[in-house]
């Protein structure tokens, strides 16, 4: 059972994610982010991580990616122009990201070859634990946390309000 | 653990600077509407202000020195040195602010809280001890420096730096973090100290700490501009508002380092046999990298990019040493290097003139007749980039070459040496279009300096100076806080 | 705080005052040579208090300057360094004549750098602590820069830069070599280093010593300059002013010979030894072919500039004889070297000032216009090629001598450089000189005035006293030569008895 | 066939996702999907956080995803207001014509 | 005794007078220059007598000159009968040319300068022959070339002239470098550079040393006494004036060579080869300087060939053993040699500059003093008994017979063409019809009461001063056969000689014409002195400049040496432009470059060390 809805889930993220990467419209590729992040909820759920797939949904998929398609349509932004110019990076992007993948898989696979998951082995992750964390242990990058939004929050005024004058 | 949690007022003199530098930063914003824009330059005396109060903080931290929030800081004096040097790097890039913005017609208030939020950042950066902490720090100095360097929103090179170092920083930043994910998966703990105790007991996966290291590498090494990751920073530096670059160069570097160190040194100090090979390579990639192609620059801002990639190359030295002498090296270098480095950039600031247009090798041509003090102050810039004895530039490669003999690094040592030899070509080219020629259009016509300029031109050379010849007040703090490390 | 701080630090002073003194106005000039001149008396009184029967270091001072790594600021003055500061004094306020009249644009600058280099060149002489010595090296290099690049001719840029690269890039070894040994001693202090080796303390071994050696002597070849690295020579004196070429070819090049003997020989003995036959060969191409490619130079400068890679030939020679003679010759000819090519480079200069060419060609017959001027220039010229009773001489006589005692043939190679010194200098003063005097040298070339005979006069001075009587100047000279030879040749003879010294630290150099 | 699914697929998945987002970014020409593919890399990273987390039955892994959400949220506010200016001022979207500064 | 005043005075003479001599008048120059001169003279009769016979050396010290190590070189003066016979000879023979000088200069520029020159000289010369070691010879050695240099260039708005002083200096440093040479390795095997000191030692050294030092100290002596291979400087000394011609390049300083190798014969005389090379050097010298000396019609450059060749003679003597003879032939020479000059110059003053033997004739009746005396000379360099060539030159062909009966014989034909030259010179200038277009004048007392001084000299000179008797203490007579048949060989040698030329310069004159058609290419190889000048620049001149140029200066040092070193700059900055295009400024490529670095360290630092 859990197998199954691992690898299904699993798979639809990576579907999802090569969809991200081959579509050329920007939108499709939102969309299709979307759906990752919404099968990775899944997962987290399985591994028992129910306030961060609550948080996944909510905050990743509703509120960033909202603003992702917002600017999307803004902009206006079309499907991208095909222009060569990157042979290298293609000649270069694909063999790395294969060795990338080979080696940190490999590593992976070497450390955690025997342990294993099933639902519900782990319940520590409700909201009461990561209340409880956030306010003894991580309450100092919790509260730095709202200078970095204060931060994000003049950066989007400075840079995009019109000029007053 | 979390359930003693209680809330102790010795943290909080502990995280005295960060809190004044918020607190001025956001006081800045809610004073901008009442101010209103005849007041400019106001904005830039509270920054200044703050600044102070937070060097103050820094040191009242420092009498109060100890571990805060759980471990999740340390306050030591490795970590107030930084903060000292930050904060002393953000005074340094307020006081050429003021003529930018004036000359610019831009925004006060949000620079210079932008400005105190990044050197909020970067404080928090130098003394936490977990890598979570370090994370968040990061971020908060990363992204108020990619609007920084777009600041002006107007113009299409700040635009295209503000988006390179935004893209790429965070691109940096995902590899970064999954070295953190898998250090947390190594050791079941991202605290620095827990980190170090799990891989001295060999109870971690060296493996995946190898790849933990290796990542995290990626990360920092982008932000110190280190080869093989040096490569958004011609791009960036050029296109950003010079004192921004000025800051960039210095200030986020200078944090970036710190935790470079703190973390190669203590975490990963047990693996050190392998990631010295390593860091070997960066550092030596970093100065050819640097200093061969700054050779060719015109643009004196991206000349000086490279030349800050080479730095960083000096600095991995210091790194690869893997000694308290190569920590005091690093930390005396990253002092010397910004007052030289932001220095530098303030003359570049003075000539520069409006938008920028201004800032090729050329236009230094004849400085010196028309404007000698400024020019002279220069010089001891680029003397002390050169490595010229008496200046702090001197002492700081000295002392990483000597930490580098110690650790017997000979051959980096003369390549490093002669990197040096190769730098002072194009250090040399801005002496001879200040002294040498007659004057362009960019000397003939600047203005005379500001009060904030001659500052920002007279403190660091002053500190060149100082830490040129009597490099003991500086070092001996160095030498202490670096054997606190471990 | 004694006399010999005061003489150091007084250019500095000097140099920070005139830092200050208004712009474009005559007190620039005005002040360098007051206070050059002052300092020529304070450096007269350290000769007078300077102990003539002692060898070794006198006027010691020892401060600790920074802690760690353990640098201090050590300075002394021994019986070769005493005439090389008393040169570098004596020279400054010559400068500071000569340059009275020619140099309009930025005097006051021109003037500070000047001061500034004094003390740079003070410093090297000086210095006791390794490195102190290296700043005080990469001080000179800094003024001198300036002079040339501001002050200079056309293509004054590139000799510039090239002087200064070139400089800069033999001595980034050195530094790296003095940090290691600061590694393997723990000290800077030079006489800790030299008595650590001599009590069997600190052991090299041979490829240690070896590259050490080479890091220190090829940053002192450089600046000698010594064939093959001597291009960047002919540019930066064609190109420097007068002041700075004087400076640059009287005390500089003096900073490589003298550091070469006073650091090379006590710290690498058995390198210095095993390397001595390569060097002397190399001093002697440098000597045969300076004074031939000299021979053929149409630039009165570069003629000259070439004629101090064949002179300064002779001093290396004579350092890596390692017999008294020669050492003493060596000494004597970097003094002597100092006085006669400076001398030349201030006529040449005041050629230059009045006739606006360096070409030969462009003269003839200036001794009918300028008969003083042509007498003093044919004195120097005769001290030059080392006519006895003239200055060079005695140094020439003494490096061959010591030479011929080494090795034979060599001296027979390098006497050769004495005949085609002649040949250069004299078809050069012909050239110049005589022949049928040309409209343009009338009109232009008047003789000498009163300033330009007081910065003569001196000069020509020093050349007869110092060929007549040398042993004004030798015995201080002598008793520091005999200590360096000691250190030099103990060493030696300790190297050999010791055991074969394990091979450390390079091994494992990565 | 397994009952329980092995930690390190988990893990792989995690890297697969890594490796999907670098190559968005490697391969995509809209600045705006570049900037995806960065949160997909910061997602795949939040995976590996949370298996993690799983695997040492604490709870600090996720506090860390909960970390990286509000950065990433941040980034993605400065990010898109970056984008916009560029846009403003080029009216392109192509990254390969944001190359004016170089060599 | 005041040695030290003997040089002094000159040197006060040529200070005063260099110094102020511009400004003062051409009375007060002469009082200062002749003054010095006559003081210097006179303390050197003084001192003489004082000293008596001078059976031992007399040494005085007055400082030490140069202390190094071992070395130590004291300013020492020594007098012994050597250095008496030349102290008498350079100051007397060198007063009579100074006061000939005054008339003889008296409508020349730069006249205070000539004094001052002529005074340096005298000083250089009188430290050269009282320096009682090498390096103190070696100092007033290398003075005398100096003034040599100088007073050949005295015209020195006349390239000619300047040429030949460049060419006598450097010819001279040749020979100072084998000087030089052979007093390190003096210095090297004797520890030593003090006369008394080396030839105690040198007795007691290995022949080759001695035989290899002497060999050098020949070299030198070949350039200064202008010997074959290095006598080519002075034919073209004559551009001097001609005093300096009569005084320097006749009768002192080319013969300081001979004093040199007189005052080492202890070196010598343990060191055959040596001796014997010198005997070869001199005569061969001696007869090919006669043979161009019968073809040149310039009158001075005749007698500055005859200068060689009779230096040659001297060298033969001192290659010989005869060191007596030679130093005798010295003092001969100088009094017949300074006379023939001394006319030679009353000629050209009188023909107002010619030098031309072609355009002179008759000048008998118009210079007859000039005449007269110059006739003493003729026959003293002619050998004629009992002039005073005829002693000293016969004294030494005696001596060479016993050497070698082929020195002796080439000599006497030496002497055979020296007579025939002489006398063609004689002939030309004061026989026959007046050939130029001058009008000649005979000289002031000034110049011809020298001339007269001189001529006596040279007729009664050898007679006079007994050379070898006088110096039979320092050089013991050598066992030489007395055979009066050699000495009625040369004699007749002399007088065939004249005879010879009196055929074909008087009885007919048209013959040497048609000899010198019928001997077409000898006659042309002799004439331009068997192109040894053309010879030297071709092979040594020519190549040392062209190859310092063109291969040294703009081959090596231009083209290879700084090409390397720009080579270095240039491809550094190679380098830079090809890093710099790493910085394509293109985003997604800068992210290839972070991925690709960050690759290659996962694989660095997870395969470094191997997978545990």
């Amino acid at each position: 059972m859990d197998v199954i809805l691992f690898l299904v889930f699993a798979l639809i993220a990576v579907v999802c994610a090569i969809n991200v990467v081959v579509q050329t419209h920007p939108i499709s590729s939102a969309l299709s982010l979307v759906g990752v992040m919404g099968s990775l909820a899944v997962l987290y759920l399985l591994l028992g991580a129910e306030f961060i797939a609550a948080a996944q949904v909510i905050v990743y998929a509703g509120a960033i990616m909202v603003l992702f398609v917002f600017v999307i349509m803004l902009l206006n932004a079309g499907a991208e122009a095909k222009k060569g110019r990157s042979f290298m990076v293609q000649l270069l992007g694909v063999p790395l990201l294969i060795a990338f993948l080979g080696l940190v898989a490999f590593f992976v696979q070497r450390m955690y070859g025997d342990e294993a998951v099933s639902f519900g082995m782990f319940q520590k992750g409700g909201p009461k634990e990561i209340g409880q964390a956030l306010f003894t242990t991580y309450l100092l990058p919790f509260e730095v946390t709202s200078l970095l939004i204060l931060v994000a929050i003049v950066g989007a005024i400075v840079l995009a309000r019109k000029e007053i004058d | 653990m979390p359930a003693n949690f209680g809330f102790n007022p010795a943290d909080m003199t502990r995280f005295l600077p960060e809190i004044l530098l918020a607190v001025f930063g956001t006081f800045l914003m809610v004073l901008d509407p009442i101010l209103q824009k005849r007041a400019s330059y106001a904005f830039g005396h509270l920054s200044i202000l703050g600044l102070l109060a937070a060097l103050g903080g820094s040191l009242a931290a420092y009498n109060n020195a100890g571990p805060a929030f759980g471990g999740m800081l340390v306050i030591d004096g490795y970590g107030t040195f930084f903060r000292v040097l930050t904060i002393a790097v953000g005074i340094l890039t307020v006081l050429p602010s003021y003529r930018f913005l004036a000359r610019q017609e831009a925004e006060t208030s949000e620079y210079h809280a932008l400005l105190l939020f990044s050197i909020a950042g970067q404080c928090l950066m130098v003394v936490a001890n977990d890598l979570i902490m370090v994370f968040i720090g990061l971020e908060i100095s990363s992204i108020s420096s990619y609007i920084m360097a777009g600041y002006l929103r107007d113009d299409k090179r700040n635009n295209e730096s503000a988006l390179k170092y935004f893209l790429l920083g965070s691109f940096a930043t995902g590899f970064f973090l999954y070295g953190v994910a898998l250090i947390y998966g190594a050791t079941g703990s991202v605290n620095l100290s827990t980190v170090r105790a799990h891989v001295l007991q060999q109870n971690a996966e060296p493996v995946l700490l190898a790849v933990a290291a290796a990542l995290m590498f990626v990360g920092l090494a982008f932000k110190v501009s280190a080869a093989p990751f040096q490569i958004w920073a011609p791009d960036v530096y050029q296109g950003a508002p010079t004192p921004v670059s000025a800051f960039l160069s210095a200030g986020p570097k200078a944090a970036a380092f710190a935790v470079f160190l703190r973390i190669f040194y203590t975490a990963f100090e047990p693996i050190g046999a392998r990631w010295e090979p390593l860091v070997w390579g960066a550092a030596l990639l970093s100065m050819c990298i640097g200093n061969f192609a700054a050779l060719l620059q015109t643009n004196v801002k991206r000349m000086l990019a490279y030349s800050s990639i080479a730095h960083a190359g000096y600095v991995l030295v210091a790194i690869t040493a893997r000694s308290g002498d190569g920590a005091a090296a690093l930390m005396f270098y990253m002092a010397s290097y910004a007052l030289m480095n932001i220095g530098a950039f303030a003359a570049v600031t003075y000539l520069s003139g409006k938008g920028d247009r201004f800032v090729d090798v050329e236009d230094f041509k004849g400085l010196a007749k028309k404007q000698p003090m400024a020019a002279a102050l220069f010089t001891i810039f680029l003397l002390s980039l050169i490595g010229v004895p008496l200046t702090g530039g001197f002492f700081a490669k000295f002392y990483i070459f000597r930490a580098a003999l110690e650790s017997h690094l000979v051959w980096l040592t003369v390549l490093g040496l002669l990197n040096s030899a190769v730098a002072a070509y194009y250090y040399l080219r801005i002496l001879v279009m200040m002294y040498m020629h007659e004057p362009s259009e960019a000397s003939e016509t600047v203005e005379p300096l500001s009060t904030g300029l001659r500052l920002a031109l007279v403190l660091p050379a002053l500190g060149t100076l100082v830490l040129g010849i009597f490099p003991n007040w500086v070092l001996e703090f160095a030498g202490k806080s670096a054997a606190m490390i471990r | 705080m004694n006399l010999l701080t005061g003489v150091l630090f007084l250019p500095l002073a000097a140099f920070l005052v005139a830092l200050v003194l208004p712009r474009n106005s005559g007190a620039g000039r005005t002040w360098a040579l007051l206070s050059s001149t002052g300092i020529f008396a304070a450096s007269l009184g350290l000769l007078a208090y300077f102990d003539r029967n002692l060898g070794g270091e006198q006027f010691g001072v020892d401060v600790p300057w920074i802690q760690s790594p353990d640098i201090h600021f050590a300075i002394s003055v021994n019986g070769v360094s005493l005439w090389l500061i008393l040169l570098s004094t004596f020279l400054t306020p010559i400068c500071v004549l000569i340059s009275w009249n020619y140099i309009k644009d930025r005097g006051k600058e021109f003037y500070a750098f000047l001061l500034l280099l004094e003390f740079g060149l003070i410093g090297v002489f000086l210095a006791q602590d390794l490195f102190l010595f290296y700043v005080f090296w990469e001080v000179c290099l800094v003024p001198m820069y300036f002079l040339i690049g501001i002050w200079g001719h056309d293509r004054r840029i590139y000799a510039a830069v090239k002087f200064f690269l070139y400089t800069m890039a033999g001595s980034v070894l050195m530094l790296a070599a003095i940090i290691y040994l600061y590694v393997r001693a723990h000290t800077f202090s030079y006489p800790a280093i030299v008595d650590m080796l001599g009590s069997g303390r600190l052991v090299f071994s041979s490829q240690e010593e070896l590259l050490l050696f080479l890091a220190f002597f090829v940053a002192f070849a450089i600046k000698v300059p010594l064939f093959p690295l001597h291009t960047w020579l002919p540019d930066a004196h064609v190109e420097a002013p007068s002041a700075g070429s004087v400076m640059l070819a009287s005390v500089m090049l003096k900073m490589g010979t003298y550091s070469i003997l006073h650091y090379c020989l006590p710290l690498f003995p058995g390198a210095a030894h095993s390397c001595a036959p390569w060097i002397a060969v190399l001093a002697i191409i440098g000597i045969i072919y300076g004074a031939l490619v000299s021979m053929v130079q149409p630039n009165m400068k570069k003629l000259v500039a070439y004629s101090s890679v064949s002179h300064l030939g002779f001093v290396v020679l004579g350092i890596f004889t390692f017999e008294q003679t020669g050492l003493d010759g060596a000494v004597y000819q970097m003094l002597n070297h100092g006085i006669s090519t400076g001398a030349l480079f201030v006529l040449v200069g005041l050629l230059y000032e009045r006739r606006h060419s360096l070409e030969i060609k462009d003269y003839g017959g200036v001794a009918t216009a300028a008969p003083w001027l042509s007498t003093v220039f044919l004195v120097t010229t005769l001290a030059s090629i080392g006519l006895p009773l003239l200055n060079n001489f005695v140094g020439e006589f003494l490096v061959l001598q010591g030479t011929a005692l080494a090795n034979f043939t060599w001296t027979v190679w390098a006497a050769i450089g004495v005949i085609l010194s002649a040949c250069y200098m004299l078809w050069m003063y012909q050239r110049v000189f005589y022949g049928e005097l040309g409209d343009e040298v009338k009109h232009h070339v008047p003789d000498l005035s009163p300033r330009e005979w007081a910065a003569v006069v001196p000069l020509i001075v020093m050349m007869v006293w110092m060929g007549v009587y040398s042993q004004s100047f030798l015995p201080p000279v002598t008793r520091n030569t005999a200590i360096v030879l000691k250190q030099t040749n103990v060493n030696v003879s300790y190297r050999v008895q010791a055991p074969a010294a394990k091979s450390v630290e390079v091994a494992h150099a990565r | 066939m397994l009952s329980a699914v092995p930690i390190s697929w988990f893990l792989t998945l995690s890297a697969v996702l890594f490796a999907l987002g670098v190559a968005g970014f490697l391969f995509r020409r809209n600045i705006i999907t570049v900037f995806m593919s960065i949160e997909l890399m910061l997602n795949a990273v939040n995976l590996s956080f949370v298996t993690f987390s799983y695997h040492y039955k604490s709870v600090d892994g996720h506090l860390f995803t909960f970390f990286v959400m509000v950065v990433a949220a941040a980034e993605a506010a400065v990010g898109l207001a970056i984008i916009l200016t560029v846009f403003k001022n080029r009216g392109t979207l192509n990254i390969d014509d944001v190359d004016s500064m170089k060599n | 005794m005041q040695l030290w005043l003997i040089p002094i005075l000159p040197l006060a003479g040529f200070l005063i007078n260099g110094v102020l001599g511009r400004r003062f008048p051409k009375s007060l120059v002469n009082a200062v220059a002749i003054g010095s001169v006559v003081l210097s003279f006179l303390w050197v009769v003084k001192t003489l007598l004082a000293l008596g016979g001078l059976q031992e050396p007399h040494l005085e010290h007055y400082f030490t000159w140069i202390q190094s190590g071992d070395l130590t070189v004291n300013c020492d003066f020594m007098v012994d009968r050597l250095t008496a016979v030349f102290l008498l000879v350079v100051t007397g023979v060198g007063l009579l040319i100074h006061i000939y000088a005054i008339g003889y200069m008296a409508h020349e520029g730069g006249y205070y300068r000539f004094f001052a020159y002529l005074n340096l000289f005298m000083f250089f010369m009188l430290v050269l022959v009282l320096g009682a070691s090498y390096l103190l010879l070696f100092v007033g050695w290398e003075g005398v070339g100096l003034c040599s240099y100088l007073l050949i260039g005295f015209y020195f708005d006349k390239k000619f002239a300047t040429n030949a002083g460049n060419k006598a200096f450097i010819v001279n440093r040749i020979g100072d470098f084998g000087f030089s040479l052979a007093m390190f390795l003096i210095f090297r095997n004797f520890q030593s550079l003090e006369f008394s000191q080396v030839f105690t030692k040198a007795s007691s050294a290995q022949e080759w040393v001695l035989t290899t030092i002497g060999l050098l100290l020949m070299v030198g002596a070949c350039g200064k006494s202008a010997q074959i291979p290095l006598y080519v400087w002075l034919p073209d000394a004559m551009a001097g004036p001609t005093p300096v011609s009569a005084l320097i390049h006749a009768a002192t300083m080319v013969t300081a060579g001979v004093y040199m190798t007189a005052r080492s014969n202890v070196i010598f005389n343990h060191a055959p080869g040596a001796a014997s090379v010198i005997a070869i050097i001199g005569v061969a010298t001696a007869f090919l300087a006669a043979t161009i000396g019968i073809t040149q019609n310039d009158i001075k450059k005749v007698f500055a060939y005859s200068t060689v060749s009779q230096l040659g003679y001297m060298f033969i003597g001192i290659g010989s053993g005869a060191y007596a003879a030679g130093v005798w032939h010295v003092v001969t020479h100088a009094f017949f040699k300074a006379l023939l000059f001394l006319g030679a110059g009353s000629v050209i003053h009188a023909l107002s500059g010619e030098q031309d033997l072609r355009q002179m004739g008759g000048l008998r009746k118009k210079t007859p003093i000039t005449f007269w005396t110059m006739c003493c000379a003729w026959v003293a360099i002619a050998g004629v008994p009992p002039f005073a060539g005829f002693y000293s030159k016969d004294a030494i062909l005696a001596a060479a017979y016993e050497h070698s009966p082929a020195i002796y014989w080439i000599g006497v034909i030496t002497a055979g063409i020296t007579a025939f030259y002489v006398s063609r010179a004689m002939f030309l200038a004061f026989f026959g019809e007046p050939r130029g277009h001058h009008h000649p004048h005979e000289s002031p007392p000034v110049m011809w009461v020298p001339l007269a001084i001189l001529g006596v000299l040279s007729l009664a000179g050898g007679y006079l001063f007994n050379i070898p008797e006088y110096l039979r203490d320092i050089f013991p007579p050598i066992h030489e056969a007395d055979n009066p048949a050699l000495v009625y060989i040369s004699v007749a040698a002399g007088f065939a000689g004249i005879g010879l030329a009196y055929l074909m310069y008087v009885a007919k004159p048209g013959m040497a014409d048609s000899v010198a058609n019928a001997l077409k290419a000898p006659y042309q190889l002799i004439y331009n002195k068997y192109f040894v000048d053309e010879l030297y620049d071709a092979t040594v001149v020519k190549p040392l400049v062209g190859g310092s140029r063109l291969v040294l200066w703009k081959g090596v040092d231009a083209g290879l040496i700084d090409g390397m070193v720009n080579g270095v700059g240039a491809r550094a900055r190679d380098v830079g432009s090809v890093l710099r295009l790493l910085q394509s400024g293109n985003i997604r490529s800068y992210a290839a470059w972070v991925l690709f670095g960050g690759v290659a360290l996962i694989v660095m630092m997870g395969l470094a060390g191997g997978i545990r």
